[in-house]
Order: C-alpha cells, then sequence, then structure tokens
C-alpha cells in the first residue's frame, strides 16, 4: 500500500491562509486551561478573550481574502465563498457571546468552557466552510457538531437542556452515519475524497460509475446533509432542540452551524455533484417545498416563541434549499446573501427572546411578550424589525433574501416552486405577526413589571443585528456583490 | 509434502464486505428507530459508524490507497469524542430523570 | 434634488424625528407632526405647475441606482395621472392629524409617527416608477396601517388588522414573482422602459405569460382595490381601524390598487387585460351592487361606509376595464372625488363615535336637533357620495357611466343600479341617525362642531364643492396621461374573433 | 513469512479455536465433574455472612464513568501515534512539531481535567481538597 | 511442507509448553514468595511440591461451581471463558526466536508474524477489560460489582500510560512487528553495549520500560495494584462469586497475561533474544554454563541435604541431571541455533517474570485514589514527555 511518499510542510502562505482557525485554536485551548485556575468571579475575561479571538479570526479572514488559494494539499480551499461565511460565522460567534455574557450570569452558570466550546464549534463550521475534501469536511462537521451537542445540554441540570442535548446528539450522530456512509461510497465509487476530483471523475466519459450506487451513494449524503440543515423530511429533530437548549445557544445553533451546513452542501453541489445536478434536482424541488411548508404550517400553531422560531428556521432552510434546488451561481449568491441576513435577524430575535425570557427561561410563551412595546419600546420596536424582516418586508434584510432566492428559481424556471415559495412566506406572516400584535396590541403581562432594562451585551447585540437588517435591506449590494463575487467556487 | 484439502481465496471479494457493511449499517438504522432504550440507541449509532469504517477500508483496500484507512481512523477518533459526549449528556439525562428509555425523555411536545 | 425628492424625505425625516421626541409630551408630537404634514402638504402643492405644463410627459423625474444586481433604480417621477393623487394623500394627512387630535390618548408618539411613514409609504407608490420600487413602497405602506388599525383600532382590531396584512401579503407575493419574472424575461424592472420595449417589439410575452403576469398582478391590487369577492378584509380593517386609519385607507390606500391598475396592469399588458376584460366588468359590478346591497343592512356606521367604499371602487374598476377615454378619466377622477367624499364619512362618522362612543346606526338619532352644523356637514357629504350634480362623484360616475355605457349599454344600465341603490343606504342611514326622536344618551352628550373640528371638515367639503363644480381644473391633466395608457391598450385591442384564439 | 493477509491470521484462527476450547474444557470440566448442591443460602452473593440488602446492580461513583470517558477520548488519542510512530524517521523534525502540536493539545485537555478534579479520586466529599 | 500443517504442528507446541508455563509458574510463585517470607511453600505434592499445580487442578475441578441466584447465569460463564481465550490468545504473535531451520524446513519462531503485532497485543489487552467487568456485574453481588469496577477503572486507566510508553521504542524502531522490531535491536555499542532499547537508541528507553513495566503490574492486577481482588476490602473483588474452574479460569488468565506482558517487555525494551553481549564474546557459552552451574548447586545440595528431607538426596541429583542435559543440548551443533535465542528470550521473560513475584512479595498495596492518581498524574506525563524527548532526539538523529 503507498504511502504518501514525500511530505512536503505547509508553506507559511498556506499557514496563513489557516490563521485563524489557528488562533481560534490556540485562544480556545488557552481557555480551557485557563479556567479551572480562575476564580469564580474572574469568568468574564474568557468572554473578551472569545470576543477578541473573533475579531482577530475575522481581519486575518479579510487579509487572506487578498491571496486564495488552496492549503494542506489541496484539503482545504480558502475562496471567497470560503472567507464569506467563515467571517459570517465568526460574526454570529460574536454576537453570540454578546448575548451569551449575561445570560450565563443569571443561570449561575459562568464558565470558560462555554466559550471554549463555542470556539471549537466555530473553528469547525469554518472548517466545514473551507474544505475541498470530504474528510476535512466532515471532521468540521463533527468538530461543530459535537461542540453544539455539548452547548445544547449546557445547563446540566435542566431537563430541557438534557433533553434537547440527547436528542440533538441522537439525530445528529445518526445523520452523520448516513452522511458518512454516502461519503464511503462515494470514495469507493470515484477513488477520491477531493471533491475537485470526484467532479472529474464523474465528468469522465471513460468512467462509468454504476449509477444505482452512485444514487444511492448521493442519496444516502443527502439525508445526512438535510438532517443538518433541517430539511425535510428530517427536520423533526430542530423544534424539541432548540426549544430545549438554552435561549443564546439556541440562536447559535440556528445560525452558525446551519449557516455552515448550507455552505458545506452549497460546496458540494456545486463542485464535486456539479455534473449530477439533474438527479439532485427532484430531490431538491420536493424537499425544498415540504420543509417550507411543514415548517410554516407547524409554526403557526406554536405558542412557545422558542419552538416557533424553531419551526420558523425550518421553513427558512426550505427558502434556502430553493436558492440550492436553482444550482445556479444566481441561486449560490443567492443562499449567501439569505444566509447571512438570517444570521443577523434570527440572533436579533433570540437575542430579545433571551432578554424576555429572564432567569430559568421561564418566559418563553408568546403572551409573556404582551405589551412590551409598552414596557421596552425599543426592544419591541427593533423585535417588530426582525420580525418583519423574517417575514420579508422590504426594507429589510429578510426582503431581499427572499426575493434573491425566489429571483434564482426564477433564472433557473422554477416557477411553480418560486410560486408556492412565495404563498408560504405570506402563512409565515401570521405567526410572526402574531408576535407583534402580542407586543403591540395586547396590555402588558404581569410578569412585565419585573421586567428589567436589557444588560449592554444584548443591548449592543440587538442594536448591531437591527442596524446590520435594516441595512442590508436598503443597501443589499454591500452583502450581495461580496456573494456574487464568490459565488464561483474554486473547482 | 502433503497438502491439506483446505485452500484459502487469495483475498476476500470486495463485495462481501461491502454487503456486511450494508448489513450493519441496517441494523444500526433499523436499530436506531426501533430500539427504545438510549444505551441502545446509542450503540446501533456506532454500529453504523462501524459499518461505514468497514467499507472505507474494504474500498481503501481495493483502490490500493489510503486515503480510505485515513477517513476511519478520523471516523474512530470522532466516534470516540462523539461516545465521551454522547456518554455524559446520557448521564446527565439519567441524573435528572432516572430513565433511559427515549420515550420517557420528551417533556417538549406541540 | 428636486422638489419631488425632497417631498418623499420630509414624510421619512418627520417619521424619524418624531420618534425621537419624548414620550410625555403628546403636544409637541402633534403640533410636530402637523407641521411636518403641512409642509408635504405645501411642497406637494409646488409640484403642480410643472406636471400641469406638461402632463404627458413625466415630470420631476429622478433615476439613479439603488442597487446595482439585479437592476434596481431609484426611478421617481410625476405625471397628471399620480399627481393628483399625491396632492390628495398629502392634503388628507394634516387633516387626519387634526382628526385625531382628541380621540388619540395612548401612546401618542407612535401614532403620529405611523403616520407619517404611512405618508412616506403612500408617496413612493405613487411616484415609482420602477416596478422593484414600487413593490417595496407597496409593502411599506402596509406595515404602519397594520399597526393603525391594531393598536388604535376598536375592539376586534387585531382579528382585523392582521386579515388586512395577510391579504394584502398574500397578493404581494404574486406580484414580486411576477415583477422577476417579468425582470428576467427583459431585464429591468423599469415601467417606462418596460413599455417602451413593448412597443418596439423588444419585449414581446406569450399570451400564456401575458395571462398570469397580468393575473399575479391584477389580484394583487384587486385585494387591495378590493375587487368583489376579494374585499372581505375590508369591513373589518375600515370598521375596526380608528377614524384616522379609516380615512386613509379608504381615501389613499385603496387608491394603491386601482392606481396600480391602470399604472402597471394596463400598459404592461394590454392583451391580457383585453381579454380579461368582461368577467372583470362582471366583478366589478357584482361589487357595485353586492357592496350596495349589504351595506344597506349594517347596521354598524363604519362598515356601512366600508360596503360602500366596495361599491365605489367597482365604479373605479369598470371605468378603468371599459377601455375608453371617458371611462378610464372618470375611474381615475373617481378615485379622487372617493378620497374626498369617504373621507370625510370616515371623518364624521369618527366625530360622532367621540362624542356617543358608538358606532351602531341604532344608538343614534335626531342628532340633527342637538349638533345641527355637524348634521348639515353630514348630510352635504353623504349627498356628494351619493353623487348629487354638482357635487364631487356626479362627474367621476357620470363619466364612468358613459363609458361603460359606450362599451356595452348594459353595463351602464346595471351600474346605475348601483349609484340608486347608494342612495338608498345612504340617505336611509342620514335619516336613522340625524333625525327622529333623540334619546337620552344623545341628547346629553352632543355638542356642535369645535373649531379643531371645523378646521377639518371645512377643506373636505370645499373640495367636494371645487371638484362638483370645477372638475376642469383636474380632468384634462388626468385625460392628458391616461391617454398615453389608453392608446397603448387600445393598439393591443383584439380584433373580433381574435380573441379567442389569444385566449388559448 | 506468510504471504497474504489470510495466511497471516490462520495461525491466530487456529489458536483462538484452542484458547476457547481450553476454556470451554475448562469451565466443562468444572460443571462436569464438580458435584451440585443449590439451596437458598447458598445462592445468595457473598456479603461476609451478612444479609444482603438492596440490589447489586445499583447505580456507582459517577467517578467511574468519567475514566471511561476520559479512556475513550485520550487513548484515542495514544493509538494516533502509532502510525506516525511507524513513519517517524520519514518525517523528521516536521513530524516532531506537528506531533508536539497534537500532543500539547491533549496536554492541554489532560491540564483541564486534572485541575478540574477529576482525577482525584479522594476528594468526592470534600471539594476543597482539589485546592490542595 | 504446507504451511496450514506446520501452523498446527506449532500452535499445538506452543500451547502446550504455555499451559504448562502457566501451570508451574503459579507454582513458582508460591514458592518464590514462600521463601522471601522464610516458609518453604507447596512441599507435600511431589518433591518440593511439584505436582502442587495438578492436584490443585484436581481439587477445583471436583469443588462444586456455584452459579449465585439472581446472577446473570450466561454471562457469568461467558466472563471466565472470555477472560482465557483473549489471554491465550495473545501468545499466537510473540515471536521467541529468529528463523530456524528443523528438518530441512524453515520457519520463525512464532506462530505468525502479523505485520501490526504490537497493535494485535494492545487490542486484546484491552478486551481483556470486558471479561473482568462482565464478571463483576454477571455475578449480582455488590463485591463482584465493585472489584469489576474497579479493576475495569485501573486497567483502562494504566493502558494509557502502557500505550504511550510503547510508542517511544516504536519512534526508533518504526515498526508495528515483533521480529522487525527485535532485528532493529540487533548489534552493540562499542562492540559491548547491546543496541536494545533500553540501553540504546538515541534516548535509552529506561523510563518508558519503567512506565510499561508498572503499568502491566496494574494490567495484571498484580500486587501492589490487586486493588480489585483487595481481600481485606472486596473479598476477593471481581471473581469473589467465582469457585471451581471458573475461579481457575480467571487465575489461568492472570499468569497468561503476566506472561504475554513480559514477552512484549522483552521484544520491545530488552532485544528479544539477542544476546547481552556478542556471541564472539561467548554469550552463546553463557546458557549452557548457567545450567551446569545449576546441577553442579543441585548435586552439591543433594549431598548436603539434612534428616528430614531425606526424599531430596534422590530428587537433587535428578534434576541435576536434567540440567545437566539440557546444557549440554546447548552445545549441540545443530540444536544452538534454536535453543540459544530460545534461551535468551525466556531468559529475560524469566526474569521480568520474577520480578513480578518479587514485588508482590515485597511491597503493599496502593489505596485506590493513590493508585488513579498515581495513573493519571504521574505515569500519563511522565510518558508523555518521554515520548517527546525520544521524538525529538531521533528526529535530530535523522
Amino acid at each position: 500500500m503507498p504511502m504518501p511518499a514525500s511530505f512536503v510542510p505547509p508553506s507559511p502562505q498556506e499557514l496563513f491562509r489557516f490563521a485563524p482557525e489557528m488562533l481560534m485554536t490556540v485562544v480556545a485551548t488557552l481557555i480551557m486551561v485557563m479556567e479551572p485556575l480562575s476564580a469564580p468571579e474572574g469568568k468574564r475575561k474568557f468572554a473578551v478573550m472569545t470576543f477578541l479571538a473573533l475579531i482577530a479570526g475575522i481581519v486575518l479572514t479579510v487579509m487572506g481574502t487578498n491571496d486564495p488559494g488552496t492549503a494542506f494539499s489541496k484539503m482545504l480551499v480558502l475562496d471567497g465563498f470560503a472567507a464569506f461565511f467563515r467571517i459570517l460565522v465568526m460574526v454570529v460567534g460574536l454576537l453570540i457571546v454578546l448575548i451569551s455574557t449575561n445570560y450565563l450570569k443569571l443561570e449561575q452558570h459562568e464558565s470558560g468552557e462555554y466559550y471554549a466550546v463555542m470556539l471549537f464549534s466555530i473553528i469547525g463550521q469554518c472548517l466545514m466552510v473551507s474544505a475541498n475534501e470530504l474528510i476535512m469536511l466532515f471532521i468540521g462537521l463533527e468538530c461543530s457538531s459535537i461542540a453544539s451537542y455539548v452547548l445544547a445540554g449546557y445547563l446540566r441540570d435542566d431537563k430541557r437542556n438534557n433533553e434537547s442535548a440527547l436528542k440533538y446528539f441522537l439525530l445528529g450522530s445518526f445523520a452523520t452515519a448516513f452522511l458518512l456512509y454516502g461519503v464511503a461510497w462515494i470514495y469507493g465509487l470515484t477513488g477520491t475524497t477531493n471533491l475537485s476530483a470526484i467532479r472529474t471523475t464523474l465528468l469522465d466519459p471513460t468512467n462509468h460509475p454504476n449509477l444505482v450506487m452512485l444514487g444511492a451513494a448521493t442519496a444516502l449524503l443527502f439525508v445526512g446533509l438535510a438532517f443538518k440543515v433541517s430539511a425535510a423530511p428530517f427536520q423533526m429533530w430542530a423544534p424539541d432542540v432548540y426549544q430545549g437548549a438554552p435561549a443564546p445557544v439556541t440562536a447559535f445553533m440556528s445560525v452558525g452551524p446551519k449557516a455552515a451546513a448550507f455552505a458545506m452542501f452549497l460546496r458540494i453541489l456545486m463542485t464535486a455533484f456539479e455534473p449530477l445536478k439533474d438527479r439532485w434536482e427532484p430531490i431538491l424541488w420536493v424537499s425544498a417545498l415540504a420543509t417550507m411548508i411543514i415548517g410554516n404550517f407547524a409554526a403557526l400553531r406554536q405558542t412557545n416563541i422558542k419552538r416557533l422560531l424553531a419551526y420558523s428556521s425550518i421553513a427558512h432552510a426550505g427558502y434556502v434549499m430553493v436558492a440550492l434546488t436553482t444550482h445556479s451561481e444566481i441561486g449560490t449568491a443567492a443562499a449567501m446573501f439569505y444566509l447571512a441576513s438570517y444570521a443577523f435577524m434570527n440572533i436579533g430575535a433570540f437575542a430579545v427572546v433571551t432578554y424576555v425570557a429572564r432567569r430559568g427561561e421561564k418566559h418563553v410563551a408568546t403572551q409573556d411578550l404582551s405589551g412590551l412595546s409598552q414596557t421596552q419600546p425599543l426592544v419591541a420596536a427593533m423585535l417588530t424589525i426582525f420580525l418583519l424582516s423574517l417575514t420579508g418586508i422590504p426594507l429589510t434584510a429578510g426582503f431581499f433574501g427572499k426575493f434573491y432566492i425566489f429571483k434564482a428559481a426564477l433564472d433557473a424556471n422554477l416557477i411553480w416552486l418560486a410560486v408556492l415559495g412565495m404563498l408560504n412566506s405570506a402563512v409565515a406572516a401570521y405567526y410572526y405577526l402574531r408576535i407583534i400584535v402580542v407586543m403591540y396590541m395586547q396590555p402588558p403581562a404581569e410578569s412585565a413589571e419585573e421586567l428589567l432594562a436589557p444588560s449592554a451585551g444584548i443591548r449592543v447585540a440587538i442594536l448591531c443585528t437591527a442596524i446590520v437588517t435594516l441595512f442590508l435591506g436598503i443597501f443589499p449590494s454591500f452583502v450581495l456583490d461580496f456573494a456574487g463575487r464568490s459565488a464561483s467556487l474554486i473547482r | 509434502m502433503p497438502e491439506l484439502p483446505i485452500a484459502l481465496p487469495a483475498h476476500v471479494p470486495l463485495s462481501w464486505y461491502l454487503i456486511l457493511s450494508v448489513i450493519l449499517f441496517v441494523v444500526g438504522a433499523a436499530g436506531f428507530l426501533l430500539r427504545r432504550n438510549i444505551i441502545t440507541v446509542f450503540m446501533c449509532i456506532e454500529l453504523m459508524l462501524n459499518a461505514v469504517n468497514l467499507t472505507f477500508i474494504a474500498f481503501s483496500h481495493q483502490l490500493k490507497q489510503v486515503d480510505g484507512h485515513i477517513f476511519s481512523f478520523f471516523v474512530m477518533v470522532v466516534a470516540a469524542a462523539e461516545a465521551a459526549v454522547g456518554l455524559a449528556i446520557i448521564l446527565t439525562v439519567f441524573k435528572n430523570r432516572s430513565t433511559l428509555e427515549v420515550d420517557e425523555v420528551s417533556s417538549m411536545k406541540l | 434634488m428636486n422638489l419631488l425628492n425632497i417631498l418623499l424625505i420630509v414624510p421619512a425625516a418627520g417619521f424619524l424625528l418624531t420618534l425621537l421626541l419624548p414620550k410625555d409630551n403628546p403636544g409637541l408630537v402633534r403640533n410636530f407632526t402637523l407641521f411636518v404634514s403641512l409642509i408635504a402638504f405645501l411642497l406637494s402643492l409646488g409640484l403642480i405647475g410643472p406636471v400641469l405644463a406638461n402632463p404627458q410627459q413625466l415630470s420631476f423625474e429622478s433615476n439613479s441606482p439603488w442597487i446595482e444586481y439585479p437592476s434596481i433604480r431609484y426611478h421617481v417621477g410625476l405625471d397628471g395621472l399620480s399627481l393628483w393623487l399625491v396632492i390628495l394623500s398629502t392634503f388628507l394627512t394634516p387633516i387626519v392629524i387634526l382628526v385625531s387630535w382628541k380621540y388619540i390618548q395612548k401612546r401618542v408618539k407612535e401614532y403620529y409617527a405611523f403616520l407619517l411613514f404611512l405618508l412616506f409609504g403612500v408617496l413612493g407608490v405613487f411616484v415609482s416608477l420602477d416596478l422593484f420600487l414600487f413593490f417595496v413602497f407597496w409593502e411599506v405602506s402596509l406595515v404602519p396601517m397594520y399597526f393603525l388599525v391594531g393598536i388604535w383600532g376598536h375592539d376586534k382590531r387585531i382579528y382585523a388588522a392582521v386579515k388586512f396584512f395577510l391579504y394584502t401579503m398574500a397578493g404581494s407575493a404574486l406580484m414580486l414573482i411576477a415583477m422577476v419574472y417579468l425582470y428576467n424575461k427583459s431585464g429591468t424592472f423599469d415601467i417606462p422602459l418596460l413599455m417602451d420595449m413593448m412597443a418596439k417589439g423588444r419585449l414581446v410575452l406569450t399570451g400564456t405569460e401575458g395571462f398570469w403576469l397580468f393575473m399575479a398582478f391584477f389580484v394583487a391590487f384587486a385585494i387591495k382595490v378590493p375587487l368583489f369577492p376579494l374585499h372581505t378584509w375590508l369591513p373589518d380593517a375600515h370598521g375596526e381601524a380608528p377614524t384616522a386609519g379609516s380615512v386613509m385607507l379608504a381615501s389613499v390606500l385603496l387608491k394603491l390598487g386601482t392606481y396600480g391598475i391602470v399604472r402597471i396592469c394596463l400598459p404592461l399588458f394590454p392583451e391580457a387585460s383585453h381579454q380579461n376584460a368582461r368577467w372583470i366588468i362582471g366583478l366589478a359590478i357584482g361589487g357595485i351592487i353586492y357592496g350596495a346591497l349589504v351595506a344597506m343592512v349594517q347596521p354598524n356606521m363604519k362598515r356601512l361606509v366600508a360596503y360602500s367604499s366596495v361599491s365605489h371602487l367597482g365604479f373605479v374598476i369598470l371605468g378603468v376595464f371599459t377601455f375608453t377615454q371617458v371611462g378610464l378619466d372618470g375611474a381615475v377622477y373617481q378615485m379622487l372625488n372617493h378620497g374626498i367624499s369617504t373621507g370625510a364619512l370616515f371623518i364624521l362618522v369618527g366625530m360622532l363615535y367621540e362624542r356617543r362612543h358608538s358606532l351602531e346606526i341604532a344608538d343614534y338619532g335626531g342628532v340633527g336637533t342637538v349638533a345641527p352644523w355637524l348634521s348639515t356637514m353630514f348630510v352635504i357629504t353623504t349627498l356628494a357620495s351619493v353623487g348629487l350634480p354638482l357635487l364631487n362623484n356626479f362627474v367621476g360616475e357620470f363619466l364612468v357611466l358613459q363609458g361603460a355605457a359606450e362599451r356595452n349599454f348594459l353595463y351602464a344600465v346595471f351600474a346605475a343600479v348601483g349609484v340608486i341603490l347608494s342612495a338608498v343606504y345612504m340617505l336611509w342611514m342620514v335619516q336613522r341617525t340625524f333625525y327622529g326622536e333623540t334619546p337620552d344618551a344623545v341628547k346629553n352628550h352632543f355638542s356642535d362642531l369645535s373649531l379643531r373640528e371645523w378646521g377639518v371638515i371645512l377643506p373636505l367639503i370645499a373640495m367636494m364643492v371645487w371638484m362638483g363644480i370645477g372638475s376642469s381644473s383636474f380632468l384634462p391633466a388626468i385625460s392628458a396621461s391616461d391617454s398615453k395608457i389608453l392608446s397603448v391598450v387600445q393598439s393591443k385591442a383584439p380584433v373580433a374573433g381574435k380573441e379567442l384564439a389569444n385566449a388559448r | 513469512m506468510p504471504t497474504s493477509v489470510l495466511e497471516a491470521y490462520f495461525p491466530v484462527l487456529v489458536q483462538v479455536i484452542l484458547a476457547a476450547a481450553v476454556a470451554a474444557g475448562l469451565l466443562g470440566a468444572g460443571v462436569l465433574l464438580g458435584k451440585r448442591v443449590k439451596n437458598k443460602v447458598k445462592d445468595t452473593p457473598y456479603e461476609c455472612g451478612i444479609t444482603p440488602t438492596g440490589s447489586a446492580k445499583e447505580r456507582f461513583s459517577v467517578k467511574f464513568y468519567l475514566v471511561g470517558m476520559l479512556f475513550i477520548l485520550f487513548d484515542i488519542e495514544a493509538i494516533f501515534l502509532y502510525p506516525w510512530a511507524v513513519v517517524y524517521r520519514d518525517l523528521k523534525l516536521f513530524g516532531f512539531f506537528e506531533m508536539l502540536l497534537f500532543i500539547g493539545l491533549v496536554l492541554a485537555g489532560f491540564f483541564y481535567i486534572w485541575k478540574k478534579g477529576v482525577l482525584n479520586w479522594a476528594a468526592e466529599e470534600s471539594p476543597q481538597d482539589s485546592q490542595r | 511442507m504446507n504451511f496450514f500443517l506446520l501452523s498446527l504442528i506449532k500452535t499445538g507446541l506452543v500451547a502446550f509448553v504455555l499451559l504448562t508455563t502457566l501451570a508451574y509458574l503459579q507454582w513458582i510463585e508460591r514458592k518464590v514468595l514462600a521463601h522471601i517470607q522464610l516458609r518453604p511453600g507447596p512441599y507435600r505434592v511431589g518433591p518440593h511440591g511439584l505436582l502442587q499445580p495438578l492436584a490443585d487442578v484436581v481439587k477445583l475441578a471436583t469443588k462444586e461451581g456455584v452459579i449465585p441466584g439472581n446472577a446473570n447465569v450466561f454471562f457469568f460463564l461467558f466472563a471466565p471463558f472470555l477472560a482465557v481465550t483473549l489471554a491465550l490468545t495473545s501468545i499466537s504473535v510473540i515471536p521467541f526466536g529468529p528463523e530456524i531451520e528443523v528438518f530441512g524446513v524453515k520457519t520463525n519462531m512464532e506462530l505468525t508474524g502479523v505485520n501490526i503485532g504490537v497493535l494485535f497485543i494492545l487490542a486484546l489487552s484491552s478486551l481483556g477489560v470486558y471479561g473482568i467487568a462482565i464478571g463483576g456485574w454477571a455475578s449480582n453481588s455488590k463485591y463482584s460489582l465493585m472489584g469489576g469496577l474497579r479493576s475495569s477503572a485501573q486497567m483502562i486507566s494504566y493502558e494509557l500510560p502502557m500505550s504511550l510508553a510503547i510508542a517511544a521504542p516504536l519512534l526508533i524502531v518504526n515498526t508495528l512487528n515483533f521480529r522487525d522490531m527485535v532485528n532493529a535491536q540487533s548489534g552493540y555499542w562499542l562492540g559491548v553495549i547491546p543496541k536494545w532499547n533500553i540501553f540504546a537508541g538515541p534516548f535509552p528507553q529506561f523510563f518508558s520500560f519503567l512506565i510499561f513495566l508498572i503499568a502491566a503490574f496494574a494490567e495484571t492486577n498484580r500486587v501492589p495494584f490487586d486493588l480489585p481482588e483487595a481481600e481485606s476490602e472486596l473479598v476477593s473483588g471481581f471473581h469473589t462469586e467465582y469457585s471451581s474452574l471458573g475461579f481457575a479460569a480467571f487465575f489461568m488468565a492472570e499468569y497468561a497475561n503476566m506472561i504475554t506482558v513480559c514477552s512484549v517487555a522483552t521484544l520491545l525494551y530488552l532485544g528479544g533474544w539477542q544476546p547481552l553481549w556478542p556471541s564472539s564474546l561467548g554469550s552463546d557459552f553463557v546458557a549452557p554454563l548457567i545450567h551446569f552451574a545449576a546441577a553442579g548447586m543441585l548435586f552439591y545440595h543433594g549431598g548436603q541435604t539434612v534428616k528430614s528431607r531425606t526424599w531430596d538426596r534422590f530428587s537433587f541429583p535428578a534434576f541435576g541431571v536434567i540440567f545437566l542435559v539440557v546444557g549440554a543440548l546447548f552445545l549441540v551443533p545443530v540444536l544452538k541455533p534454536i535453543l540459544i535465542p530460545l534461551f535468551w528470550f525466556v531468559g529475560k521473560v524469566g526474569i521480568l517474570l520474577f520480578i513480578f513475584i518479587w514485588i508482590r512479595g515485597t511491597l503493599p498495596r496502593f489505596r485506590y485514589d493513590q493508585l488513579m492518581r498515581f495513573a493519571w498524574t504521574f505515569l500519563f506525563p511522565v510518558a508523555i514527555v518521554n515520548l517527546l524527548i525520544t521524538g525529538l532526539l531521533v528526529a535530530l538523529q535523522s
């Protein structure tokens, strides 16, 4: 069996392309090492460290965009696409840190592990989005997932947390197994795990992979990926998991890992499986539609905000699936834009939920928001912006997100999918509106009295996300141009 | 020199491994869906991962590459990490609820 | 930076500034917003001259890129068609601010802020020349209205608000798809450019495409109009909204739909308009009669006025789809008329409500004896609404009927039935409310018009009269603009027999 | 030398069978040769003559679980060293630094659990002991 | 010769030798312990108690194998079965000497030379935990359960420093095959110091060897790490409920494991069958000389025996003759290439086994928390440091 013949140590250039991950790993490890040595009241510094690490990571990523290319014998590919998603997940991390600090303090669970594990998850996501190899992709995915399992059950004495973590873990691992099995078969059929090489093999006319096998492998892969992005028919884990996890973690899970999983999905579709795109399309089509419908209609009946947002998150995954179905660069750019805008509006919404839920997350029913516009008008206004954005009202980021996706769908001649998708978003308006109704049109709940002003972190997070949501709603080009330029992947 | 009547084939055909892996995987998946004890469910996942490993190794051997070996290595590592996290989660669940039945760990419904 | 842009900025800036005002000083908020709206009104008056000088062309046009991909431009401009609607909006805003002066006591700041925001939205819709921009403003105008109904409305306000929102959302979802489809086909969202491309044959839609695109736009607009049978949100929204909300809703927001039909549906899809004209007219007439009949049995004044709107807007649609110059002129004119007279009706009903705190007709009676001036104003408005000659509605309805008759005499006959019915329910309501015995509750609580209320109602009455006798001040500009649209439509009029073939 | 994988493992198979036979024989002989007398007292678990109370399969200290988990993690990491060790001379110093990094991370984790008191079996009751 | 036939023959041979060794290892242990404690040890059954193992087997076999009530019968029986099977299987990859020629047939002195011998041994020793854990659990006894748990925890804890310790010599020899490993340790520094891993290489693996040895004690549940069967605390640990041959099976597995780890230690660190100094300097004569010396001692003692041990007058000289003959065999040219390496191998393993017994006779038992802390907070870091130093020096060297 041939051994890897010659080991070429990575060049400084390659190392630099990997710099954000390395930096974050160092910081995360440092946090882990410092954690047991620090006094219980000195945990705040870990949040600061995480924050700085993420900022440095973003700076390094931005610097790295000048020099796109592959690294570590083509295991990683750092193109605009990767940079986009890396920045996205790191920004998500920043916002989540802002939301989390006060939450953890209230729950008396402040510790360095939380931040370290979150950093690890983000590192995993960075790997996922820049992986050019199924192995690398798998490692990134698991790094992100395993850390997320831990985060989901972070408050280990909380029954809901336990349950959430358990379900997330079991179903996530189940999905991983499917994904891996698909990867194994792909590897067997094409003889490689490199995405570009798989594409070359599939394009090679002299090569006749067994189509039945290939179909089976693709289906397995799809099952795994669909699980990870909570697309129908593999979305059932999301509501329970999102409902049970601590609110900031839910915010994190619903955007970070999801965006990364979509990035991975996109990259696989657009590079390795590009030659098979016609085979993918019907599956994606049906899945996209089902995801939207299930998400939206199930959300209609929810009374728990976290669960409602979980279903809404499924529905939004459906919209992104529409973009995936188009299988075009425009669709890719649209999906990228959508994921970015979704990240901001959803984190914003969850930041408000975190704030309103208060200690022990006792107030997570939609009814608990009643009269928020009177007790905390600014927070209510911000939440309104987020919800309108989730609904897809113009001048918010969510609108352009949907707009670009459905435009891409029409470009790809998926007229019915676009029409049904748009009608779905009208359905979605109903449940988002209900929250607005509760906030603005109902008298304050009794418990609203004791609602203190939001902490600085939450305030900053809400404001930032609201500003970005509006900014992207008025000047979408800012992100879209970048997404459009990055949508062409290095194959 | 006396020859024994048994003769081993030069190598086991690839398809045997693959069929075995499919069986393992299906058993694992079925167990995951049908069994109700968390530990059993968890072990079913491990079984599925082992089916994956088997597939990788078999293909890797067939293709005369090391990629599959490396992959299965990582799968093992990840499975270990998953096992550690998973067992920790199961422990906390057990601590809080004193049950290991999947169906009983379900307080969040519509 | 021309006058039109400034006009758009004023309410938007006013909205933001209002939000910054202190919460506990409602007086300041009221005065400030009134001031802003008056400025907007005065500015809008400045638009009249240049547009009237050249009503066929676009005035105050500005066209600059907004988003590069897909090419979306900030393209706004005015012609005779939109001019009066813009002025209608700016004219009514200070009035509804005044109307709300006493009535709105809770969450004052937000209320007035939303009113300015609403003004911003509707102005945007009327002046947009880019489909996308049009859509953005269309949706933007939805949000403040939703809050106006939902927060300050009557008992069933939440239901009404959500219903209103969802209906419009569903329609606009389709509209967006159609816009994007059109963009993919042509590469632009620009309405004049699209018309130009069609005229030059650079953009050709097949029959099916034309039909579906037309339908998508038309349904979105028809919901907003609302065209029978898509009108069910309207009585709820009107009935539950606060006075100012009802006024803005009836007078301005409904016009967004009809304006959209005239501005987008007709010129962009002339063939499809022709193909579908028949059943649309049928629905319009159905709406006229249905609205009238239902209005007749309404015990609630606001709902009665709301149903009368359904009826009146049926006239507008009817006029538009006659595809005759008079019919179209009349329809556009009727939009303005309806804005003035129905707005006034709602205001007056609101005044009654402020005094008696009831909208049930049965709770009133003999108001004429306790509040003669109020009653007088009410009667004048009612007469205008009914279409009495010398008052505004008469002109519009007459022109529409004339157009309808040109097209098919039967249309005119049925529509005329609607006019008669409107007289019946309106006058019957007046009779039950203002005449007869005065219940004690009415007697003790009623005061006549205050100075503020005079300030509110007089301009409206003045406009009714002016538009009734001085229609020549308005009509030339309208007809100059819509003749352009009409020529496009008529150029694609099907030759007899071809209609069937095209439909396939 | 064995020429194929199967040949290499055939003796192992033979040895396994032999070993199993020995084990089975051993146990089987015990069953065959020993006489059997059953009675209730004999069947009770041996607890130095005191009547057993409660089930024997009750929950035990979480430390054992912890050790199990730690073992899984660290042993896998140890196993990683073997392929590395086999090709070590080809990798030269690069291999050393790569592994230094790897081991450094492992040690960070090790340090963490150490300081968290996971390894301190005596401190189950008194957490302050870990400060020693 | 047919490969399969050869394999069967070798397997049979090895199994016979192994089982005999196992039986007598116990006798030796009892004897050595006894002498350490200044008592004679087994004496009655046969000369110097030489037939004691046989008697033990007969005794155990005829005892009743009690299966406690509520025990899980299948697992209760499966546990000792598993333990013995695994323990006996390990020997299959261990080479005892170089390639030899017997009756014109060339073969290796081993059952099979798999290329991953080290991993194979490690895997089997990991599996060994199952026998103990299952046994403890299936007994349905608190002592058993605690013993099983402790034992499992201890075994897996020490497995870690053990595998890390093993990695260090692997860095030097770069192979997982035992035979290649021994071959890599041939040769001498400066003509006299053997290039065994414990002495030589860029970094002598002395610490690694010590760690391995300590871990091996724990792995085999030997004193001072015999906590699982700490009589004073847990009666008899995981096999409290085992009697008769079930008990014997666990016992046997323990001794088989001892032999295996000692063999592995020999192969990894002590150069396998490589002699202590070059044969050019006469190392080949060590074996016969030792045997002759032993024979001489026996003859001498046979003449000196006190009255009460009259039997020894016959037995000592008889054993002396045996030793004499065996020593002479080393000088036969045909047998020399077979027996000399075997002598060195067995000698090294024997010394290690003696150390095992010696320590049992010398050291007290650890407390459980000390034991665990020792593994995790001392052995593990030391093993890693040793590994890193070795790695650095090897890398600098090549």
